[in-house]
Order: C-alpha cells, then structure tokens, then sequence
C-alpha cells in the first residue's frame, strides 16, 4: 500500500461517526451551546473528514505494513512470547472493559480474586510477600522501587543521608535513570572480563550512604554472576535495600528465588515473561513485590482477601504514595494470570529450560559462521537463555554492521533484531533469544537468513547497506530527527516547516 | 531429565525428543550441564506452589471466564463515576484496529518494518496537535498524572526553578502521583508543591491567591480546564499571562473530548499541556485504559525536554516518499541511562492507536457534536438532580462534563446512598467525603455522551426515592 | 432535490454537495432525470414505515446490546441441547482468524488476489479429506441437512434411479430438508423417500428390514453414524457391502469431531460422505453457525456430480509455485444455468475457514483427545441420569455425544421437566415427545467435552431435585 | 509471505489444542475408550501438528495474501457495502454465538425482537406481509420460492399441471437453476433489443402450465423494464405467482414496492443490499417475503409477536416444509436489522439516489475511453445503479480481453471486477457497480486505473496478459481444473498424483 498520511484524506463534511444532538428536553433545559463564552472554541480542528469505512481501510492498511508477529522474532531482552488471544479475548469481555475502578468492591469480586491469585502465583515464583501491579511498565517499577527506597528510608529519618544507587554498567537503563529521577546519586560499576563486575568493586562503592542496589541477573550477555548472594550480603552489611530486576527471568524462572537468594523486592514484566502482549510499547506492567518488612511502603491499594471477599487495602500509612492513577494495566494482568494459569509449574519450568537449551543451541550454530563473536569471549561456560553476539569481524572486513544486517533481515521477513542497550560495551551489537515460543525450525531459518545476508554482505555490500527493499518504506534518512527547522512531530509542524523551506528555497 | 510426554501449545520446542535433540546436538548429556553457570547452591529450594495447570484453552477459558462474570459492568449498570476514567463511548473500528494482532504483539521492529504503526503512531500525534494547536505531541506516557509529573520536571528543567504551582481542588489520586514525581523535598532536584486556592464562588483558581504565590522561583503553575470537579477555567489566558510574566511555564491539563467545543490550549498561553488519552477510544479497562499526553510549542528548549518517544516524519531514499522515527533519541533514557531527561520504557503506545483511529472517525464536527452532547447532557442532569429534595450541586454553571453533588441537608452519607443506588442498578459519582477538599457529603457525578435523557430522568428519580 | 445536511458515515458520497457535484458532471438537473426509466407510476405510492434512523453508532449499538441482552446464553446456564447444533470448546484463534476483516469481508476477487482465502479453503479440504480418507471434499453448502439433499440428487444421477432409503429414527429436521430436496413425487425428477426400521434393542438400523427394501430402483443409502439419537452405527461396513452389491451408493452422515476415536467412513465403504462443519470451530450462533459437507472418492463420476465449489490446487505460471482454483466450475448452475448440477450460490464458506484452523489447531492427538473425552462424559452423564428415580436412558452403551433420557415413569413431560431444570440455571435435552418416533416423554441430551464431571453432577443432581 | 500449505508444517507431537483427560471419576465409570470396538479408528489422521502460535501466524499470512476489502472494489451485482463492525461485534456476543436455536423461547427474547422488527423493515420496503429467513443465500431463497410455489400448487391439486417456470435469459442463473432442482420446466425468454423480453414473448410462453415466474429488475445491464407491471399481470391472467428477485435492490431501494408492482414474493439478499458481509461466500440470507396468501406456504418457523412476547410459530400445516435447518443465518439478520436500524429509512433511499447517480458518474467517465463500449447501445437512457460495459473493441485491437484487464487490476490495489453471469450476452463484459460506500475519489481512482491499463494493453499487451505481477502469487495455470489426473481438491490427493506423475515419468 502506498499509503497517505489520515490527514490528506477526506473531504469537507465528511463523517465517520455521528452524534445524536441533545434531546428536545435537554436543549430546552440548557440551551443550545452551554460552553462559556470565554471558553468557546472559533476555530475548526484540521482533523480528517472521512467515513468510518475509510478510517477502517486506512488503519488496516497500517496493520498490514507492519511486520509485527508476522515473521520471526528473537528479540533479545524481550523475550517474545505467544500472546494467546483466549485471554485477549477475555478481558475484552464488558466484565473487564466496561469496569470502572472506582466501583464498589462487591462489584468487582471477579477481578480482585484474578489479582489476588496471581499475586500468590508470583509470590511464589519469587519468594516475595506482596505485589503491586500499578507500575505500567518496568522501568516504572523500578522507579517504584526508588520511590519505595524513598519512604523506606524516610521513615527511618535517614533519607538525607542515604543518597546512592549503586548498580552495574550493564543494568537496563532504567535503573539508573528511574534512581537518579527520583533524586539518587547513580554509582554505576564497570564490568571485569568475567562479565560482570567484582565483588570488590562492589564493596568499594557501598557505604552507609547506599540506599539500595538495582540489579539483572543473569545479563544481557548470557553470563550469570555466580557471586550474586555474596553481592546481595554486601549490600546488607551497610544497610542497603537489594532489588533484583527479573527482565531476563526467562533462563531461570522456577529455577531461582528472588528472596532465597536475599533480595528484598523484583519485578517482573507481565508483558514480556508472562506472556501479555507488549503492543509495540504498553500498556505493559512491571509486577513489583517486595518482602513483608517492604511491604507497608508499597503503593496503595493492595488486593487482599478477607475472609471469602477481595477487597482494595487503601489504608497503608506509610505507603511512598501513588507510582500512577487507579491500580494498573488490569487487563494485562489478567493475560498474565492466564499466562501463568496455562503454562502452571511444570510448564513455566519447562519453558525455562527450553529457552536455555534453545539458546546454546543457537550459539552453538552462530558459532560457526565466520564474522561474528561471542561477547565476553573469556565466558567459556555456556549462556543462558540469550547471548549477545558481535558483528565486529564483519563490519571490518566489509564495512556492513549491526544495523545494516537487522534492515536487511526484514526482507526475509525476519524481524529486525535488537542490538544492545547503550552503552554498547560489544562493537556492532546483537542480541537473540530464542525463548519458549520458536521451533527449532524457526531458529534454524534466522541462522540461515543471517548466513545468508553475511554473505551478500561480503559480495554484494551495497545490497545490505541499501535494505531494505521489499518492506512499505524503503530507508529511512535520519537526519531530521535530530534538526529543529527539518524534525516534525505532527502534520500541521511538517507543512509548516515544508512550507518554510519551499519559501526559503524560492527567496 | 525427560522431556514432556505431551506438547505444550504454546512452545514448540516441547513437542516430544525436541530438546533432547538439541541437547544431543550441542553435546550436552542433560540440563545440569547446560546451566552450568549457576552454582548449585542457588537453585531455590522452596518447590513451586502454583494453582494447577490449565493447559488445554477450554479449561483456561472457563476459569477466566467465570471469574470475571463475578463482575458487574457499566454497561448493564447505569454509571456515573468518571475521575480519571470515563464512560465514552468507544467506536468499534477502534476496537477492530487495536485488536488486530500486527499492532497487538510484542514485535518492535525497524523504521521501515514497522512502518505502519509508525504512521499510526504520527497521526496520533498530529490529530491531537490539532486539537490542542500545538505543533509537538509526544507518545503516550503512562498516565495523566505521570505526563504532568514530566511535564513539571520539563519546566523544572527549563527554568532552573524548583517549585510548582497546583490547584488546592486536585484530584488526589494524580496529586499523588505527582508527588512522587516532584517530592520528596530531601531529594536531589525535588520540586516544591504549592497549592492555589479556590474561588469559593466558582471554584476556579483564585487569582489574587495565584498572584500572591507567582514569585521568581516558581517553575510552572499547572491547572486543569476542565478541572477536577468539573469546573471549566475560563480565566485561562489570564493565568498564563500572570505566568509568563512571572518567567514560569504555564503547563495546562485538558480532556481532549471537550476540544471540539472548548478552546484549543495553544489558543490561550499554554506552554506545554498533558492530558488523558482514555476519552479517545480507550475503554475505562478498570483503570487500565489511562494514559497520559504530553504537548507543547516547537521550540527546540522545550523539544529537549522530553522525556520520551517523538516520532517524527522524516525523508526516506527514495525521493518523495515519507517515513518515520525517532527524533531527539539520545536525549531519554535508553540513550543517556541516568544522565537522559526522567526515564522512558514501555508505556500506553497502543492507545495512541486507539486515539489516532478515533480522532480520525470523528473529524471536527464530530468533536464538535459529542462536546455540545456531552456538556449539555451533563448541565441537565445536574438541573435533575439539583431539584431532588435535600440535594444540591455546586457551582452547577461552569462545569463540563463532571459536576459536584451535595447531600449534606439529606443526613445521609455518599457511601449510603451509593449503596442504595447500587442496589437499584445504578453507581452513582465518587465519593468525595474523605479527600479533604471541604465539601461535605459531595460526590463527583459524571455526566457523557453515553447518558441519555431518558438515563438521567432515570437517575434523578431513583434518588428521589432511595432518599425518602 | 438537496442534498443531506450531515453526511452519513457509511455514505461517502453523502457529504454535502457531492451528489449535486455529479449530477452536475453528467448534466443532470435532478435526481428525477437520472431515474428516467422508471415510470411515474411504477413508484411506491405508501411511505415507507422504518423505525427511527440510528445513524449514531453510539445509539445502534446500545439498541443492538440492549436487545440481545433479553437472551439468555448456554454460557450461562449449563446447557444439554444438540441435534443439529452442538456447544463444543471453539478455539480463540479461530475466531480470530474468521473475524479478519480480510475474510469477513464481501469482496470476492480472482484466484490470485484471493490467494490466502483460496489456500484456507483448500486446506479445509485438505484436512476434513484426512479425517474421512477421502479424496475429494467441496466447499460446504448451506447446511447439513442441505449437503444430504445434494449427496441423494447426486447419487440419483449417477445410478439413473429415483429412490432412497432413510433411517425412520432420523431428525425430522433434517428429513424435512431431505424432503424438499427429494419430494414431492409429482415433481420431474423427484425421488422416493423409504424410511428403513430401527433395531428396537439398539436403535442402529435394522439390517434385515434394510435388506428387504434394496432392490434395483434404489439410488442410495443414507445413515448417519453416529445417528440422530447418538447411536454408533457398528455395522457400517455391512450396510455399505450391502448396498453396493444392490448397484446403489452408501452415502454416510457423519460427526466429524468424532473422528479422532471413530472409524473414517472412507474406510467402511462410503461413497459420498455428509456432515456438519458447526463442530469444527463454528459457534452455534442460535442456528446461524450451521454448514454441511460432501464429500466422496477422487473419481470422475462422482466429481461430475457435484452441485458447488470444488477447489483444487493448480500450477502457476512461475514453475515450483502453488496456487488454487475451482475444478469443474461449468457444471454448476453458474456455469450452465437450469442444466447445472442442482444450483448453487453463496453459502457458508466462511465456516470452511473456520475449519480449516480448527482442525491444524486439534491435529490428530487433538482430535482422539477430544473425541475420547466427549464420549465418555457423554457416557457418564446418561449413567448419572439414569441413577435418577424414575429416568430411564435408551440404548445407553452404543452412543456418542447425545442420548435419549425417558422420563415416562417420571409421570411429568418433559416440557414440565425442562421449565423446572431451567428456572434452575440448565437448559435440558431436546424434547422428542412430539417427533413420532415412539419414544414417549423423551428428550435428546447432548454431551460434550464443554462439560466437566462436576456440571453432570450438579445436572443429575438437579434433575432429582425437580423431579421429587 | 510465501507460505507452505498447512499440511507440510509441524512436527511429530506438535499441539495446537489439547483437551483434559477425563476426570478420574468418569474413567472409573465408563472405561478407558467407550468407543465400539468395531467402529474404533486404528490410524491416525493425516493432520498438521503444530502450535497455537503456528496456527494463528499460518492463518494470519493468508488473510494478508487476501485483498478483500482493503482496495477499492466496486464488483457488480454484489453491491459492495460497508459492514459494520458494530455489529460484527454485537453478534459475537455470547448473546448471539453461545445461543442454541432450541433453548425455550422465554430465553430468546433479544433475538426473536430483533428478528420480528427487521421482519417490519422488510415489510415496509416490499408491501409484503410476512417473511422468513431460514434460505441460506439468495439461490436459497428462489429455491424456496420454488417450493413454496410447490406447496400452493398441490394445496390447490394443480401440481401435476403447473410444470413450468418462465424467466429472463438475463436473469440471476439461480432463477432457473433452483425452479429446475425443484423439477419445474424452465422456459427463458430471449432478450430484444432495448434490454429486455418482450411482454408478447412472455404472453406466448405463459399458460395454465405456468406455476410462476421469476424476474430481477433492474437487471445487471442497469436496464429497468419498464412493462414489468405488465409482465406481472399477464402472469396472473394465467393464474402464476410472480417472484421478484431483488438482487438489484440498491438502484430502487425506498422507491419501489414490490407489491405495489403486483409481486407475490420477493427475495432480498442481507449480505449484500443489508450489509451483512459475505464473507467470500457465505454465511448469507436470503430473506423470503411474501403476501399475506402465500404465507402459510412458507418454511416454518416464522417469528410472531403475541402480546408483549415474541415466539416462534410452528404450527403451519400447509408450509413447504424446511429449506434449511432451524431459522437461518441469525447473526447475518442482525447486521442486516443493524444496517436498516443505522440508515434509516431517509438512509435508504439517500443510498439508493447516491448508488444511481455515482453509475451514472461513472458511466459519463468510461464513456470517454475508447475501447469499450456499453451494453445495448439502443438504450439510450441513463443507466440505473449499475451498467455492463464490453471491452469488446479493445480485444479486438488488443487481444488483452477482460480477464486479463481484472488481473492486472489488483496489481493496482483494484479488487478484480465482476464480469458477468452465464451466459455472456455481451462479449468481454464487466460490471462496475458504486454503491453508495464508495467515495467519487475512489471511482475516480478506479477509472483511471482501468485507462491506465487499457494504455497498458495497447502499449504492452504482454504486461497485461501476464499480470498479475504484485499478487502473492503468479497467474493460476487452469489445465488441472478439468483434468482428473491432475486435479486435485484434498492435499492426499495432491501427493498422490504427484507421485503417480513422478512414476510415470520415471518409468
């Protein structure tokens, strides 16, 4: 489809949805336009005028240029799952869509008892005594967890003193960036050649100023810290709150507990482990839970039963107070709920192992195609449920890198693969993860594409570097994005400006 | 270890001998050796306890589908909270496009592999921007009170000024988070919340109070039009005089459901204005349709401030035609770790879908049509209800489409006759009794264009009777 | 004329002044010019009478939900009926895939631009051949009653004889289609109906009588297996032996879920073979989810006979590359008017792509799960109901899903019985004391893998109770 | 996508759907397999075994592959309309899907309404008193007429006498195809010159052997004929019913009455006129009406409204008997009731003007192009809702006929027209019909793509007879189609013949 932008469709007086005008009474009753004078809009919003047919047609159109879960997919640090369109299908039943969060509890007896239970699920899965699913997203709970760190402290009067974050370079961005948001001074430790950084540089960086340390394991390179309990008691010594961010549980999930090994809160990402659909970016949920010392400085309102009823628990004195409006992603919650449900114990342990086997089975194939390397290449144990590769061989000998290989990827109707986080401690980055969900013939067919485009890579550069060819668009140019007289944020901002440079361009 | 004796539909890898043949064919004699980098002593010992497996979809079915029907919904209940959440009514296309799995999935591609969601996602951006008449509109963050915890750190950042101005009648679930957004004041870069009073005539900000607290060190002043309790701020322009000359940004919080009817923020002074994005085709979702916008003027100085996703419509090589991207990436989190503008992660992009398909079915004069519906309908439902005997509406002339309901002189509690409604099929407006805005036993009604006449009448009379 | 003053949404050319701008283009004053054909007086004189237009789709659909609502669901309630229509689990992805605009959708296009709906249906064929072992498989035809209609015209055709032989325990439902595709007698080309005598110990049919009716002049045989009361027709094979050694075809009705555990009829010398598609993925949608199958083997001479859409696979022209088409598309009625095949038209071909992710969903593991699972709940039900006081089952080890409860010594019809079971939330069998068949006070219950062990209990449970 | 059949995918134990074993306490009591042993299947079926993801992705890539709805498609005698998805989703409901047509009819209350008020609508478009929706389609439909028509012959004892059926050459082939299947004798009418029979020929074809006759007006050339009142009241001086196809309702919706021209029956076809989709082929109604004569000759049941409920009357002695199992398409009756209720009889007939109009739009436009021309030149007068035109003169100039012409279309986004129905009266036809969901900027569109293509075919016909070029896949090869040793309609017989050739040519 080549498709116009909605804004140059249409015309005059075209509609694609009606309203009935105010009933006789209710005109009668108030007038024709009760909207203050002062507040009355004059002008006509430029918006599309079209039918509702071609509004349809128009964002089919868009759905179909859009590889999304149509190819195959080994995002690393995403873990692409089957988003199962039962539990889809249920919560865009009346009884969750249609449900106000403010009804009264009676009312709402279906939905606090899904909460409720898969708050045991995950409690279960992490040794923790309490989640909270108000966070919309990971890096919100992580940002939970500084806000929870935050009355934690406060409510010990040491919230002057204890100031620090301390994590590894190699933790998801939003760690350091929800601490430091939420008035954290971010220590960030580098890594050794192991992979991880040293207990002793941990050591080094904890102090009585410590408020908490934010942690992944294992990493987005495959490797596990094997000194994790010894990190988490380092922590303790001086007092410091631990949080274990669970984005990789995939590779161990029914395998380890958060608390077991000493943490004092996680959080899990329903839509990514727990199989809800992520959207291209939320709504996602970031389950936080923390241990019952933690507990009272959550936020409110927590599900709870009570004798056979659910109810909210808005009473919570020292709660940190509100990460977001109304108690999170619902829907969502409930796809993790059956997530959890369908795939029970033995599943989810299943699916773990799967997902590590799958992963060496992937390196053990990608090892043997020339011009890539493993990250950490001193790391000889095997990786766990993903491993990040180099393409640095590669891009030395033919010049095509990472983000050449990921365009032209796409025109093998494999989706592009994601890189790495910054920084990126690896040169010319990427990241797979086979999970639970693909075959082995999937796997096999995006070894086969890789091989394939490094090979057109090394005989035909050109091909790779001008990908893709055979998607909707063909390469972007970035260079607006980052020019105030050329970036546009919306069509009233581009004709603007196209406008400008029509007129400069004629001066 | 043995693999499963029966496929799980959801892995393939778990179809009989698949895992045994990768083991076989990377060398590995089992599992153990494959997790070889965890120490024994770290595998958890407490056994899993999880309800049992519901692997085959009927099974799973029924067990979610019986336990939501426990649930009672607003459609076969007449309601009227709204709050942060509202009862519109959402088109099905909406629903159609949203649903459909290419948007629905986990996949995030490239530029040009996701092109479609990338326009999607533009057009969103473009059809709010003329609503607001603004020319910047970021991706959806999480909630309306999250954009305007940004956006206050937006102006914080801007300014180099450290205090916020708020309106005492907020909502105190968004003046929560807010808080936690600004607060506490111990912290690094924590931001001052200061309250402005109401005109206890209107319910409006006070300006004379607004003046008294404008002074050099504050950032931004932030009031609703609509305000919480309904209250439309037909001083707006005057507040944004007041701030600019103050140096302060004037960041404004609007429904964008009123914009065919209300004027645009960008008509008035605003700098930077946030919002729900629920209204424009997110069902409520039992909270979990919020999401928050962002806006503001094209200028680079406020361009910078964002914290996360602009998508910006750029040139691709082929002549003529349009993609899009990211513009300003390096500037959030995922570019600068602790050093980018807050954070950003996964958020709400979906409903911006959802926005984009319904602001298209709309067009102008259907913003229009379902403004006039909405205030009109809820002007008259507050006139019904003002003339139930004991019960009063305060400032019944200024508000949009949530008004507050006082029922002082029935001595009853809002919880009591809510209960009584209930009982009638009806949810009346949130209580109001516990938020410390001295209104007495109020309740916030509201009012939409889901509400007919005919509901209204209906409402009113069964109040009448639960009160006798 | 003037034209509408708000466009209508499904209307592109309703928006102002589009209608006058092409009559404009073709030169045409008015509307009236346009009609010229028509004659004045050919126009309605009597206004029409319509509801109220609900042009607002917020208005349509709570009309729609409003209504529907009066409905009360076997989700619900815990329902026993079948014959005909069967609540079996349909698989989320199903509906997913039929609700794809792309297939719910008018256009009908060429072999090339419908490409994936052509491949879907092939595959339909594909795997419903798999269960039967049978060649060849049209798209279904509106019904199953309909595709029994078709099967005996085709077998007529092919033998140059005018009668069939029908079990006399037939649905009357289906024998009254049977009836209009085959009678009445003073019609060209009618063909006779006999109705051959149940086994009274068994209810399959009784060979002996079967015997004596096959002579020259019979086309064909039909029985169904499992038959209409639920009875497994053990003696297939004999009965088809029986009749193809009198020069007549075996047409067999099957149920196809029940071929994972049950024998393929192409296995016991079935001809043409019927069958419902509603228990492959259809929902019962109050009798709108019904179609029927026919099916046969792969020979000219029954391949000549078929009434609709056959589709093959083809060759294009890029070597290596599959594409479909309709095999034999002139002897249809499309293709030669009155000399075609019966006729045919549109019909249910959406339900053909329903099965066809169906059955790719169950496979062959899916399909004996779900038949062993429906015959021994079904087994175990009518084993609880007749531990009931006065409930007796009819040939209660020889059926499949469905069963005949008699209540006869109960001293209550079943209407009477059915009320009391459903003012207690369960909708009872089929009531079979009006058909004719001798039964007495009996009704038809069906059992599927929808119910679990814990809703027989509460079934037989509750029958005790009404029936004390 | 080029995706394999779905019986090539998979692996040995794949699931897609798994069922619980049944409840220990059911195995106890009835065994392990209660299956006859005589009638226990011993292989196993021949089926894919893949995932539920498989499934779901497989499928989705064929909904892509398919252009339905997602161009421009203005396919004659089809009517190409809007279907709402406000309804869709309404009938999805388990108020409509989770409903067996057998529940007691107090538990049908929303339905039978639904049913009774569209029964309404109809009514008042047509002047008939009562109608029914059990036929499938609107072949369906004319077979009931046939039926029906049985029916009142042999109440009356005539129907041994009344043998034929007389109609159009032009009319729809199920008229004629179902008054055969129904064993009448089918007399067609040859067309004159101005479109039409001639009220003489059907005068010397009626007679007291004439039990009805079946007409559509408009017919599919847009030709109206203008006897037809003539026509019905001949039929009547031989004593015949008179049955109205009105297939081409969209031109004379809200303009006609059936009864008021003389018709004792009509058929209108919902998922066209009405709105409901086709989906490719059905699920459809034929929604049969008839007068209040007629009526007890209909198939049972009929919806009938006693007081304030609505029940099912089954009591018809004299009805033709079922056409079709239980009440028909349900959910279809509801879209169609949902269209009405949505257009409102000021809808109605405003669609009926916009569909006339726009045909005659488009009319003026091709009458531009050379190379084609109109059907009956002789008619002069403008053209109702649709109009066939022949590519007659640019075959000949060309060799590029309409076949050709329709493929290349869809490499345009242009859904392929409609040709015409046997017999083809008019060489190298196609049929254009704009309805009134298409916008003028979409006929315009289509116009030019047709001018663009007929350029094409002069310029370079091999482009053109070798399209299409953009479908998922080349031009289907026919020869199989005809040829039982290479047809194939199940996949086994594919692999068959497939090595059945392969043998042969090796041999």
């Amino acid at each position: 489809w080549d498709e116009p932008v909605v804004m140059e469709l249409g015309r005059p007086g075209g509609r694609g949805q009606l309203f009935p005008a105010p009933e006789a009474e209710i005109a009668e009753a108030v007038g024709d336009n009760p909207v203050p004078e002062a507040m009355r809009r004059k002008d006509r919003p430029v918006l599309p005028e079209i039918t509702e047919f071609e509004a349809q047609r128009h964002y089919l159109h868009l759905s179909q240029m859009t590889l999304g879960m149509m190819g195959v997919s080994l995002f690393g640090t995403c873990t692409m799952k089957y988003n199962s369109k039962t539990s889809e299908f249920a919560t865009w039943r009346p009884q969750i869509a249609e449900v106000h969060p403010y009804q009264h509890p009676d009312t709402l007896q279906g939905v606090l008892e899904i909460m409720h239970d898969f708050d045991g699920i995950l409690q279960s899965l992490s040794g923790m005594d309490q989640f909270v699913f108000q966070p919309g997203g990971g890096a919100d709970a992580a940002y939970t967890m500084t806000a929870v760190a935050r009355a934690y402290w406060a409510d010990r009067g040491q919230l002057g003193q204890r100031t620090e974050m301390v994590t590894s370079i190699q933790a998801h961005p939003c760690n350091p960036a929800t601490a430091a948001a939420a008035g954290f001074t971010v220590i960030n430790l580098p890594l050794e050649e192991n992979g991880y950084p040293s207990l002793e540089a941990l050591k080094a960086a904890l102090s009585e100023r410590t408020a908490l340390i934010m942690l992944n394991n294992p990493d987005d390179m495959g490797i596990y810290n094997p000194e994790i309990r010894e990190w988490v008691q380092a922590a303790k010594d001086v007092g410091a709150l631990c949080f274990y961010d669970h984005a990789n549980f995939n590779g161990v999930m029914g395998k380890l507990s958060a608390r077991e090994l000493g943490f004092d809160a996680c959080m899990f990402m329903l839509h990514k482990t727990f199989g809800a659909p992520k959207a291209g970016g939320g709504p996602a949920v970031g389950a936080f839970g923390c241990s019952a010392e933690l507990a009272p400085y959550m936020p409110a309102p927590v599900v709870a039963k009570q004798g056979d009823r659910y109810v909210l628990d808005e009473d919570r004195p020292k709660s940190c107070g509100k990460i977001r409006e109304f108690w999170g992603n619902v829907p969502q919650v409930v796809k993790a709920y059956a997530w959890a449900r369908a795939m029970g114990a033995e599943g989810i342990q299943l699916a773990s192992d799967i997902s590590v086997v799958a992963n060496n089975y992937m390196d053990h194939r990608l090892a043997k195609l020339p011009g890539i390397e493993r990250s950490n290449p001193d790391v000889t144990k095997r990786r766990m449920e993903m491993t990040r590769w180099s393409l640095a061989p590669l891009h030395e000998e033919t010049g095509i890198g990472t983000v050449e290989i990921a365009n032209r990827m796409a025109d093998y109707g494999i989706d592009p693969w994601w890189m790495s986080h910054e920084p990126w401690i690896v040169p010319q980055p990427f990241t797979p993860e086979a999970g639970e969900l693909w075959s082995k013939e999937d796997i096999d067919l995006w070894i086969d594409v890789l091989a394939k485009i490094m090979q057109e890579a090394r005989e035909n550069p050109e091909l790779v570097r001008t990908a893709p060819h055979n998607q909707p668009i063909a390469q972007v140019k970035g260079d607006a994005f980052e020019n105030p007289s050329k970036w546009a944020m919306t069509w009233r901002a581009y004709l603007r400006k196209r406008d400008q440079a029509a007129a400069q361009g004629a001066a | 270890m043995t693999g499963p004796t029966r496929a799980h539909p959801w892995m393939a890898n778990s179809a009989p001998g698949m895992l045994e043949a990768m083991l076989a064919e990377i060398g590995a004699a089992n599992l153990a050796e494959v997790l070889e980098q965890i120490p024994q002593d770290h595998f958890r010992k407490t056994p899993l306890n999880l309800p049992p497996q519901l692997a085959s979809e009927m099974e799973l079915k029924r067990d979610l589908l019986g336990k939501l029907r426990k649930n009672a919904t607003c459609e076969e209940n007449l309601s009227f909270l709204g709050a942060g959440v509202w009862q519109h009514h959402v088109p099905a296309i909406v629903d159609e496009i949203v649903g459909r799995t290419e948007f629905a999935t986990n996949v995030w591609g490239s530029y040009q592999s996701d092109h479609g969601r990338n326009q999607a996602w533009f057009e969103f951006s473009s059809q709010l921007g003329a609503l607001l008449n603004l020319d910047v509109v970021q991706l959806p963050v999480y909630s309306w009170g999250c954009a305007i915890g940004h956006a206050i750190r937006m102006a914080a950042r801007k300014t180099g000024r450290n205090k916020v101005l708020l309106a005492r009648l907020s909502d105190p679930e968004r003046l929560s988070v807010i808080r936690t957004y600004c607060q506490p004041q111990e912290m690094d870069g924590a931001i001052e919340i200061v309250l402005v009073e109401p005109d206890a005539a209107t319910g409006r900000l006070d300006l004379a109070d607004l003046r008294g607290k404008l002074g050099p060190d504050v950032a931004a002043v932030y009031f609703e039009n609509p305000a919480y309790l309904g209250t439309i701020e037909t001083e707006a322009a005057q507040i944004a005089r007041l701030t600019r000359a103050a140096g302060a940004e004037t960041i404004v919080g609007v429904d964008p459901i009123s914009l065919g009817v209300m004027t645009a923020p960008g008509d008035y002074g605003a700098d930077i204005v946030t919002g729900p994005v629920q209204p424009l085709g997110v069902h409520m979702n039992c909270g979990g349709g919020v999401g928050g916008f962002i806006a503001s003027r094209d200028e680079p100085e406020y361009v910078h401030q964002y914290n996360g996703f602009l998508v910006s419509v750029a040139e691709t090589v082929q002549p003529g035609q349009l993609g899009f991207g990211l513009a300003c990436p390096h500037q959030n989190s995922y570019g600068q770790r602790e050093h980018g503008n807050d954070w950003t992660g996964n958020s709400t992009y979906l409903w911006a879908i959802a926005g984009a398909v319904y602001m298209s079915l709309l067009g102008p004069d259907g913003f229009a049509e379902v403004g006039r519906l909405i205030i009109s309908r809820a002007r008259y439902a507050a006139k019904l209800l003002a003339e139930v005997p004991g019960v009063r509406v305060h400032w019944p002339d200024t508000t949009f489409k949530e008004f507050v309901v006082n029922f002082d002189e029935t001595g009853l509690s809002v919880a009591e006759i809510n209960d009584r409604l209930r009982a009638r099929g009806i949810f009346g407006g949130k209580d109001l009794s516990g938020e410390g805005l001295g209104l007495g036993q109020s309740a916030l009604w509201c009012v939409t264009e889901v509400h007919s006449a005919a509901d209204l009448r209906r409402a009113a009379q069964t109040l009448s009777e639960v009160l006798k």
